[in-house]
């Protein structure tokens, strides 16, 4: 499908987002402003943001610990984010969630997920519903190379062939589950060909280029739109920084680093759609601009707000003794 | 109205919500039976029966066999139930959730909370458990401690066939995950059991049988025991109370402390191995609020801490049984 | 390596022990005599013993819920396994573990295990053991078609590889997980290349002919005693009776199990070495008087013993409270 | 003898037993950190630093990096102590063993007992526990009920430096299964600790302060709350003793019903959710064994029943905190 104007907006948008509002958690994390951990996003934005750019809101994906960027694709407020990554009132979990735990089920956004493989058994069921109901929607499993090796993951992956589930398996193959090397932990040769192995199609997908994962995404999705079952798609990527915010990373050499830097997908995104003349240098700026407002926005509303009230402690279970 | 066995009455529920409910929906291993083999499919209803013909009925739209892959299992049911249906998914022996306990314990039970109470989760896990068939340390165990302990679950004990058909439908029905938890020795127990759907509510204690001089708590398969044992004593005009909370989460703490109050003498009887476990949490609920009630100490009768063993008669002596029962009601009863 | 006459003899003698005894433990089954749940071996002899026949006391196996079998080929005494069965004092482990729970460290058999996908991840820790002392020794995990969709038994396929630790997975793909058959609960075309793809070697067996199983099984040794790391066996044999004895098998057509039947590995086995005139009859029919006599006096011994001491409960874990 | 923080003292343990004992490994994720990468291997030791530069002393054949695989990591480690070596393996947060209860508490813990007391499974698995953080839900936990009823685990909780060397030296040597429990609220904490290798027996409370009017029983990072409220109720005039209990399986009962045979008055403080507790546990204990010494109820400080809230004001209220205990503390001793 030809993208417009409008939807290459839309996707920059989208990743410009996710951008600034990692390295916005950066600093106020930095600054003291962001209880606990947080893993941020910066460099995997075309992933997230390809993945879900044609989901609907009725499309549901499942996260991981490093969800902020999927929530922002799958359209999560940016304002309710940052108010729940700093524990306040209003936040889109009521300050009990977190940066791993951001959760809106209004927008097909299941959860990030602090347990690595937590989510695509969960993703299996979402998809379940769908096949039930005849919705023609599908459900989205983000797992990070690591998460690939968790048997949770593995079972998901035979359950969606055997039950037929329009469950689309996106591995965003990073390099590295917390301070080890995929080429280390993931024994098999490719975690794409081992997913195919399952008995689902699978492919490799360079997930710096935006085109490329929703190219890619389209294959998977017109298959569980249509009914026909799961896909797998390994999308190799980059993390900027380290695994969590403050690790100095002494594992990887300073010119891995810059090599990964110098395929930013963002200046990337912006030669190639400046180049063929789709959009222009202005139209971005101005987005951008657009998008440091809106993020200082957020940032200044949550620095501001309030802790959630402390009656709330005991609240959304189901009973207290 | 009519005869009907524990099992009867527990897919009795499960087909009336069925056929109430296109949401809801069954999950599990060998629930139908027979997928992909050369005879009959979906004759085989679980291994103990318990789905028998409702994939007759309802079909492998709403009869889902599975991969024995209950991470798998409890993650779709999940995944189902917060965008919309109503699964009832069975772990065929309660021994089986270490192979799944996150998915029960970190996903299902927490999304309501870590979400802010924006997801529901309207889940059934149905397992079955206890010692007493002689199946061994890795299909015996009863682990209901294990739920009881998880904010999030309501977990469920039915000790007989009228409160397994209304707790399995109120389960159903019930917005929250919820561990449904068979005993395997009362499948075959019959009892009178309305034809028509009802509900049994949580967190209401059966008062199984009235008495003033000493209260005994049991859960599932152990109230036929303390009953067992109560009807004895009665012979020598000892009277026991015995109180059946069928729930262990939420617990009609009331019930068990009003009786106390009543009787000041408590034994609670459990299946468990002693550490951490509903004997020890009734205790404790006693001694802390029930205290100024209590005449003696609180006695408790349950599995010794070692695992299931598989010689019937190692067996018969690890389960609480009416001689360690009524021990420790003597033991109970005798001190001033 | 070529078979001597005393390794064909003792080949036969395993598969034979096995059926004998299963057969009767069916028998007494019926009778009373076994309490509990027994799942038997019928019509797989070929593939235990294929596996094991190369092995020593000091390789490792870990086994299933179907174990028999196996500890019979792994060597263990049949009247320390009857005795065990029918929950006797003297039982291989005393009489507490029982038909699900046998054992014997002596022989290396870690157990039979109730978990369907339980042993995997132990045979990886005993293949550590080995790796880590350089015994050129192996550990071998049994599992069903069935505990082949377990995620604990895809985690040990990808630690073993990550580990370089001399594991066997065997995969006994006998058709059927309880009632299901593995062409619905398997979602991939095959076992052995979902194996593969995790970064082992791994092939597709005959397991109704001890030959090629034991064959293959000498690949997978090469490359475990030389200390090259995991292998991978896909057996494909047939489970003559239900699930667990009693199962009526309603799922199962009688010219389903009539083929199997006809494929009997211990028939198969006698017409082989008898035409090629390895063994004759008369050795043959020797070593089956042996072997009914060796399992009669398992059956009488196991069915005068006494119950385990009652003491015998609280012994063998730390502490009482 | 010198000052140690209690992370100091752990990876001190494992050096000295490591150096001591070559069947000792240690296998977990990044407990080596950084294989496969461009730059430094064996940097890590740990997301918490407790296994630090034992890699470079040890090599790879003895700090083991594993793929995320839980299930893998215990199995390969009961596998591994089965035939011979004494793995001590990480599961970096407790709350990580739902994806791999099974092989702790359906294998490990049981081959010794179904196995008839033929196998042997020296294995510790060292894992971090607690809330305080501001981890959330899934990263914040104690779970200690959830080991401690398990027959065939020993579990530990040091509560300060010397302890924590001491005890996991005990481990390590021990013949079964240990559940280490490091409470990451303590890894700052300093202490004195001796240079050489000693051990700190299991089964042998800590009576951190002496007391005659209340009893105070906590674990691993609550003993510190539990002695400052102590502290301040000493300011008035009452006299509280502390006992640590230092493992919660085995339990020393008998210093606990000294200690209220003593005082006739009980707090149990723990850092779990209130159903089927530790707490509920000790105070059932005390209400069998310990009845007749008895003046008050027995007061419980728990979490409430839910999940960790991650912000900070829920969290910090969530937890026992100095002000829920004095209240406990208060109630009780006003009892008459
Ligand atoms: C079950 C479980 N094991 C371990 C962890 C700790 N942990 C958190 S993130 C992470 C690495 C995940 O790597 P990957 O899946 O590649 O995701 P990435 O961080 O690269 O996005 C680990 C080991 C966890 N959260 N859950
Ligand atoms: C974790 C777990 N889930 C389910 C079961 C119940 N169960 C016992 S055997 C079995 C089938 C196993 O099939 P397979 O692995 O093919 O072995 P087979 O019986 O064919 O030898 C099942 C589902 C179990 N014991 N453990
Ligand atoms: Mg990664
Ligand atoms: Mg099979």
């Amino acid at each position: 499908m030809q993208l417009s104007r409008d939807d290459l907006k839309r996707a920059y948008r989208g990743m410009f987002t996710i951008r600034v509002f990692e390295e916005r958690v950066n600093k106020e994390f930095a600054l003291g402003n962001i209880p606990g951990f947080a893993h941020v996003y910066l460099g995997q934005e075309a992933s997230g943001v390809g993945v879900c750019f044609d989901l609907t809101d009725e499309d549901y994906i499942g996260s991981t610990h490093r969800g902020h960027g999927h929530c922002i694709a799958k359209g999560c407020d940016v304002r309710g984010m940052m108010l729940e990554i700093m524990g306040k009132e209003g936040g889109l979990c009521g300050g009990k969630g977190g940066s791993m735990h951001i959760a809106d089920m209004s927008k097909g956004m299941l959860g990030a997920n602090a347990i690595v493989g937590g989510s695509p058994p969960i993703a299996v069921g979402a998809a379940l519903t769908q096949k039930l109901r005849k919705t023609g929607k599908v459900a989205v499993a983000f797992s990070g190379d690591g998460a690939s090796n968790q048997g949770t993951t593995f079972e998901a992956l035979n359950m969606a062939v055997v039950l037929g589930a329009p469950a689309i398996f996106a591995f965003e193959n990073n390099g590295y589950g917390e301070h080890t090397a995929a080429s280390y932990a993931v024994g098999a040769p490719s975690i794409a060909e081992r997913a195919k192995s399952f008995g689902m199609p699978a492919e490799v997908v360079d997930g710096s280029d935006f085109f490329a994962v929703r190219e890619a995404m389209g294959r998977a999705l017109e298959r569980g739109r249509a009914g026909e079952g799961p896909y797998a798609l390994e999308i190799v990527c980059s993390r900027f920084l380290g695994h969590f915010v403050g690790d100095p990373q002494a594992y990887r050499l300073p010119e891995e680093l810059a090599k990964a830097r110098a395929n930013d997908p963002i200046p990337r995104f912006r030669a190639r759609v400046t180049e063929a003349q789709l959009l222009d240098d202005a139209d971005l700026d101005a987005i951008e601009r657009d998008i440091h407002a809106e993020v200082e926005a957020a940032v200044q509303l949550a620095v501001a707000a309030p802790r959630p009230n402390i009656n709330t402690l005991e609240t959304d279970v189901y009973l207290r003794y | 109205m009519s005869k009907k066995t524990y099992s009867q009455a527990i897919n009795e529920a499960l087909r009336q919500e069925m056929r109430r409910d296109p949401n809801v929906i069954i999950i599990g291993e060998d629930v139908a039976g027979g997928h992909g083999a050369s005879g009959e499919t979906g004759g085989v209803g679980g291994v103990f029966g318990l789905t028998k013909s409702l994939y007759t009925e309802f079909g492998p739209e709403r009869v889902l066999d599975t991969p024995i892959s209950e991470s798998a299992i409890i993650g779709a049911a999940s995944g189902a139930a917060v965008t919309g249906l109503r699964p009832v998914a069975e772990i065929m022996f309660v021994d089986f959730v270490g192979v799944c306990f996150d998915q029960i314990y970190n996903q299902a039970a927490k999304f309501r909370y870590m979400f802010g109470g924006k997801a529901k989760t309207p889940m059934v896990i149905r397992t079955a458990i206890g010692a007493g068939l002689r199946a061994g340390a890795q299909h015996s165990q009863t682990l209901h401690p294990l739920f009881t302990m998880v904010p999030g679950l309501k977990v469920v004990m039915p000790a007989n066939p009228y409160d397994a058909k209304g707790l399995l439908i109120s389960a159903i029905r019930d917005d929250d995950p919820v561990i449904f938890m068979e005993s395997k020795l009362l499948y075959g127990m019959e009892g009178e059991v309305p034809d028509e759907a009802y509900r049994v509510p949580f967190g209401e204690a059966n008062i199984a049988r009235e008495g003033k001089d000493l209260t005994f708590v049991a859960f599932g398969a152990m109230v036929q025991r303390a009953l067992a044992v109560a009807q004895t004593l009665a012979g020598e005009g000892i009277s026991v109370e015995v109180i059946d909370p069928r729930t262990t989460s939420p617990l009609d703490e009331e019930a068990i402390l009003d009786s106390v109050a009543k009787t000041g003498r408590l034994v609670v009887i459990d299946e468990s191995p002693p550490r951490c476990s509903l004997a020890g949490d009734i205790s404790s609920l006693v001694a802390e609020k029930g205290f100024r009630s209590l005449k003696a100490p609180i006695g408790k009768v349950t599995c010794p801490h070692t695992p299931v063993p598989f010689a019937p008669n190692l067996e018969d002596e690890f389960m609480p049984n009416p001689r360690r029962i009524e021990e420790a009601a003597r033991a109970v009863l005798a001190y001033r």
